[in-house]
């Protein structure tokens, strides 16, 4: 057993993250706020030249993915990134970079599909299966007002058609998804802390940093500490994933989608405490990482939706 | 103890909610958020109209126009307004139940006349120029400077949270007169006039994407010396004695709007097929639970008013939880609205804007007003004699 | 309106206070921990002489008996106080303190009987009406450890017998019971802060004050804040039983149970923490105030049984 | 990253694994809690049965007769004990996880040899005379003085939780031999002989009200001035190496037992008929996945200790999450057992003590070696970087 990053996970993991400080600090990431566009198609053909969308096409194994994902959760990368590279090598352009592929999710209250006004496809899964729909084909419904304005939202009305079955296996396209939305949801959360405790070393009152003050301190131990937890429980599903573990594979997923929700929404709602009044401004990232927790928490299920399938592995043993 | 309205009170409220049934159908529409001169027109309008009826200032005393009504009269009215959805006191607010107040117990008797009638009839709209960037759980650590020239003071540094500012006539602002004393003793209080020349007004954006605060630039902005408030350097007592007009009703409008938020869940989750789920049930069962208890610890708060003229850190007692509560409910009513949390407007035809825009609010709760950990040092040192903070003394 | 302690109600509780404080210190009361009856029958009849079991049939009200039985809670004053004063005049010798009557309920774990040992009589709730029961009819097993010493139990076997039906109302002695035993939560959580606040003053480490710490200062903040909503409710609950209030009377109760349960167990628990080790050795008191806590919450429904009863109780308007 | 085991790592388990099955038979059964001596005869048997088959000293260097294994293999020894329900370490911990380890890197040649060997073989108990009545957090504040008197030194002070006391046969002895210094730089570490005299053990009841730790009162006692492990003076150093022993293994027991705590506890809401209430069952998925959480956090840490030798403040992070979720156990379980939760006994059939029981270890957790607020400093200040506590400067 090594549960540590290999020297090629380390190296990929820089890879990343220098690529999305570079090309995607968040002063330009919010300037997009104010457009319809929050994608940048530049851009994001680059992020598919640093092989993001065909990273498992191309050989690697989820580790790698989680470990990429991370990354851009961690810089607020917008844009349907998961559902890119879920089609990758099964949509057109989704490795390329010049499809842009949102997910289809309906629940008990509506229909709700982010970046529709970008994408050029979208994923839906079915009752076993997965199909492709053309954006074209929905009733959609702007929303003027999304939570995170970087996750623009239309609401889709009446009943969505059949559109075109895509190959491959759903079920291991939901996994993979569910996970590596969870890796986002990780690095969502490694960014609100990091923000945080840098904004806790520098803001002065009562003549000290609010860092030397324990109960700030002591909530940036949580966010730290949630955030480690399920960064673990993130890595242990992508070695389930990949047969690098002897684990559940359904449970893994679970439990790390679960655990890096609550990390992420934790993170970043207490990032925003720490911050103090800057923290509910609009020029204060802060903010940021909180709505965008709330949105991906929204995406392969919340955390009570996979505490409930936590609970259904349960093995509940038959009374003695 | 008796929570059961005395014939007076219960009087009061007939007469209020007679009167407000009568008017509210004259109550123009409310105006967009974004439209600032609207809603000083809609906001002056209202107060204009409560001023006609003799309800203007209902907290303030009788010999400077207000109706002088007891912290129960106070609380009838809040209720009776927000049942019968009348305006909110919106930007009448710094006015109404800081800078006035503040006036009527330290200001001048030239000052009294020519400033008290203004808010009272909804002419004068008020902002507050208090916290800095560099100044905010530590306000006293404020800077901006107000240098003494003859009959002047000539102010310059920057000022934050300003709502309302590029509507209001008048500012009350506090300024650094001394630098080399303790923080506290260094700072003096002043009616600003909002068309004073060098003030710039930059609107600041909160995490909704509205435009509800401003930031107030000073560049060698001249301010009358007649327009001092207190003496100078007694500027932080004076900005304190605002807290002891504090009855405990702070809160009364936005609680009662919060066990409508409430039931409105339950009514949702009901809508959703969800409220079978008994976690969803218990979760809102303690919340709305909470809420009646919070409703009655205001009571408490206002009674102690009545009694004594003060809330004390009853009202540090009373932000904590229900701070807490408001955090808690958002997150219920974030996992209920599922995909629908991604949105601030309504998803289909049920509210469910409201409680993504309510669990926002419950954000900013925790912070706005003394921060939940501020909050918490006062009950702990005020309440529980508990000692201060150690001084800093680096690393 | 007025709700505020009024001076006979401030009487009432510093007559109280001091009785407590005098007669049942802490000390003393944990010595009868280590023998076979917890309650001192001599102290039973002082209790009664103080006119505790009597005093709403002698014609106080809900509102002085609340103040009352906070008192109790907060001297930890042990036995089965509140079964015994509602059945003041119902059941021979319980106003004179020659009874002491206990409350026998089922829930579905078991049935488990406080202080049966010493108990003369036993009260019942059952559909429609209360019954008096003789503890000789029933099929006693003790148990050798309770979770609080102070509150001995036993369990009880098989079908119990109908008793003797007690006249009077009882929906009223059931609101009347719930109430007072929040009440004594109450007391439970206010004595928790008081003894840790007063540790968190004298205690050092690190060459201060532990309670100069933040983080045991927000401790106890929490804890006070907890505890006074909960009075509120509590008070509250007892002027809608006296008709002082326009509140529906079903639901303050439960509030007021609910807040109180839940004051007391946070109460009971922080105050341990603030102790620091010294919090879970026996001989420090600490720990006594966590376990009346569990034992008065499972007592008249937890938490959770009333935040049930809240949400019944909550108009969900029909789908307009 | 691979959670794999590599073919020696599943080699070891399956020789521990048959290794155990042949053996736990012939172990006699657990005598009771109070049962002091019976417990020692217990403890010291199973590691006698250890030594003879190469287990004991899991972790010690060979060179110094332990089995030199891995922090994996650590791992699966305790996975497949905790698995077979085979005797925990009891009271040899101190030896074995603490003194021992001290003693490996520290102690002179004659010392290691003098010592050593007696904790693998089970013929030595050790207990741990480090905090005081005063210094509990705050260690390094320890007060217990020892003064030196030719080859001796003459020890008096008080120490509190020093587990297994009345039956152990040394102490790790953290003493003050110069209280003019900074508190850290005068403590000095000793070997006491349990037998020396001027010893007195009075037991300490926890608040299950068990016997689980002692105070210990010494009162001139004289230790051999060879019984000193490291130099005069530089005992806090010596104290603190053993955390460099520590492999990320500490609370591996603990939480497989804590695992099946959790899955008892659904089984018993099924039972109680509580299964089909949703709230219960996201509490407890809730809880599970946590559990399958800190397990991975457990396995990065341990393979980071493989990697550097140390496991750093992940440590800290694994405590303060494992035992808010105990609370958190702790808390569903008991509203679950209503009634039943008055009780440490059993109730009926099911086995509700330890839910009870389980609830008071939590309580116990968030302060036992180390308070959530200490590990909460500490992952602050060590791996977030943030400024240290301010000195203390009076009010």
């Amino acid at each position: 057993m090594d549960f540590w990053l290999s020297d090629d996970e380390r190296d990929l993991q820089e890879g990343i993250r220098s690529f999305v400080e570079g090309r995607f600090p968040l002063e330009e990431i919010a300037e997009r706020e104010e457009t319809e566009a929050v994608i940048d198609l530049d851009r994001w053909r680059e992020i598919a030249e640093m092989g993001v969308f065909s990273l498992r096409v191309d050989g690697f194994d989820n580790r790698s993915a989680v470990v990429a994902f991370e990354e851009l959760g961690r810089g607020l990368v917008p844009g349907p990134i998961v559902a890119t590279h879920l089609t990758a090598g099964l949509i057109d352009g989704a490795s390329e970079g010049s499809a842009v592929v949102t997910l289809l999710e309906t629940d008990a209250t509506a229909t709700v599909l982010d970046h529709a006004g970008q994408a050029t496809d979208v994923l839906r899964f079915v009752e076993g299966g997965a199909e492709r729909l053309d954006p074209g084909s929905l009733s959609l419904a702007a929303i003027d007002r999304p939570l995170d304005t970087l996750t623009p939202v239309w609401r889709v009305d009446g009943d969505v058609e059949s559109g075109t079955e895509i190959a491959g296996d759903a079920d291991a396209m939901r996994l993979a998804g569910t996970l590596l939305t969870a890796a986002q949801l990780v690095g969502v959360a490694a960014g609100a802390v990091e923000l945080a405790t840098a904004y806790a070393k520098e803001r002065e009152q009562f003549g000290r940093p609010i860092g030397a003050f324990q109960a700030v301190k002591h909530l940036l131990a949580e966010m730290y500490t949630k955030t480690d937890v399920a960064r673990s429980a993130v890595y242990a599903a992508a070695c389930a994933l990949d047969g690098a573990a002897d684990d559940d594979v359904d449970r893994a997923v679970s439990v790390a989608k679960l655990m890096a929700g609550e990390a992420a929404l934790f993170g970043g709602k207490t990032g925003i405490q720490v911050h103090g009044g800057m923290g509910f401004t609009w020029e204060v990232h802060a903010q940021r990482f909180w709505k965008r927790a709330v949105s991906l928490d929204a995406t392969f299920g919340t955390v009570d939706h996979h505490s409930m399938r936590m609970a259904e592995m349960i093995d509940v043993r038959s009374g003695a | 103890m008796d929570l059961r309205y005395t014939e007076a009170e219960q009087e009061f409220r007939h007469e209020l909610r007679s009167w407000l049934q009568s008017v509210l159908p004259d109550v123009p529409a409310e105006p967009g958020p974004n439209d600032w001169a609207a809603r000083r027109e809609y906001d002056t309008g209202w107060q204009k109209m409560l001023y006609e009826a003799g309800y203007a200032g209902i907290n303030w005393p009788r010999e400077y126009g207000g109706r002088g009504a007891t912290p129960t009269e106070h609380l009838i009215f809040l209720e009776e307004t927000e049942q019968a959805k009348a305006p909110y006191v919106g930007m009448n607010f710094v006015g109404l139940l800081h800078a006035g107040p503040t006036l009527v117990v330290e200001a001048s008797d030239e000052q009294k006349a020519a400033r008290l009638p203004g808010i009272l009839k909804g002419d004068d709209v008020w902002c507050q120029g208090f916290s800095e960037p560099g100044a905010g759980s530590d306000l006293a650590a404020l800077g901006c400077k107000a240098v003494r020239d003859g009959d002047q003071y000539v102010v310059s540094g920057q000022k934050i949270w300003t709502s309302f500012a590029h509507v209001a006539d008048y500012c009350e602002l506090l300024v650094r007169t001394d630098s080399d004393v303790a923080k506290h003793r260094g700072i003096t209080w002043l009616i600003l006039p909002m068309d004073s020349p060098g003030i710039d007004i930059r609107p600041l954006r909160t995490m909704e994407g509205q435009i509800e605060f401003a930031e107030m630039y000073l560049d060698e902005v001249r301010i009358p010396v007649d327009n001092r408030v207190g003496d100078e350097n007694d500027g932080w007592r004076v900005a304190m004695t605002t807290l002891s007009f504090e009855r405990g009703t702070a809160f009364v409008s936005e609680m009662l709007q919060t066990m409508e938020l409430c039931r409105d869940l339950a009514t949702f989750a009901e809508r959703l097929g969800r409220w079978d789920d008994h976690g969803v049930r218990r979760d809102i069962g303690r919340i709305a639970a909470e809420l009646d208890a919070l409703w009655a610890l205001t009571k408490r708060n206002i009674s102690e008013a009545t009694r004594t003229g003060l809330v004390g850190a009853g009202g540090s007692v009373f932000k904590l939880a229900y701070t807490d509560l408001r955090h808690r409910l958002g997150e219920v009513a974030l996992h209920l609205l599922d995909r629908a949390s991604l949105s601030q407007d309504d998803i289909g035809d049920l509210a469910t804007g409201d409680h993504v825009q309510g669990r926002i609010h419950g954000l900013k709760m925790s912070i706005a007003a003394g921060t939940t950990q501020v909050q918490k040092n006062i009950i702990a040192e005020r309440l529980l004699g508990l000692p201060k903070e150690p001084k800093w003394t680096s690393g």
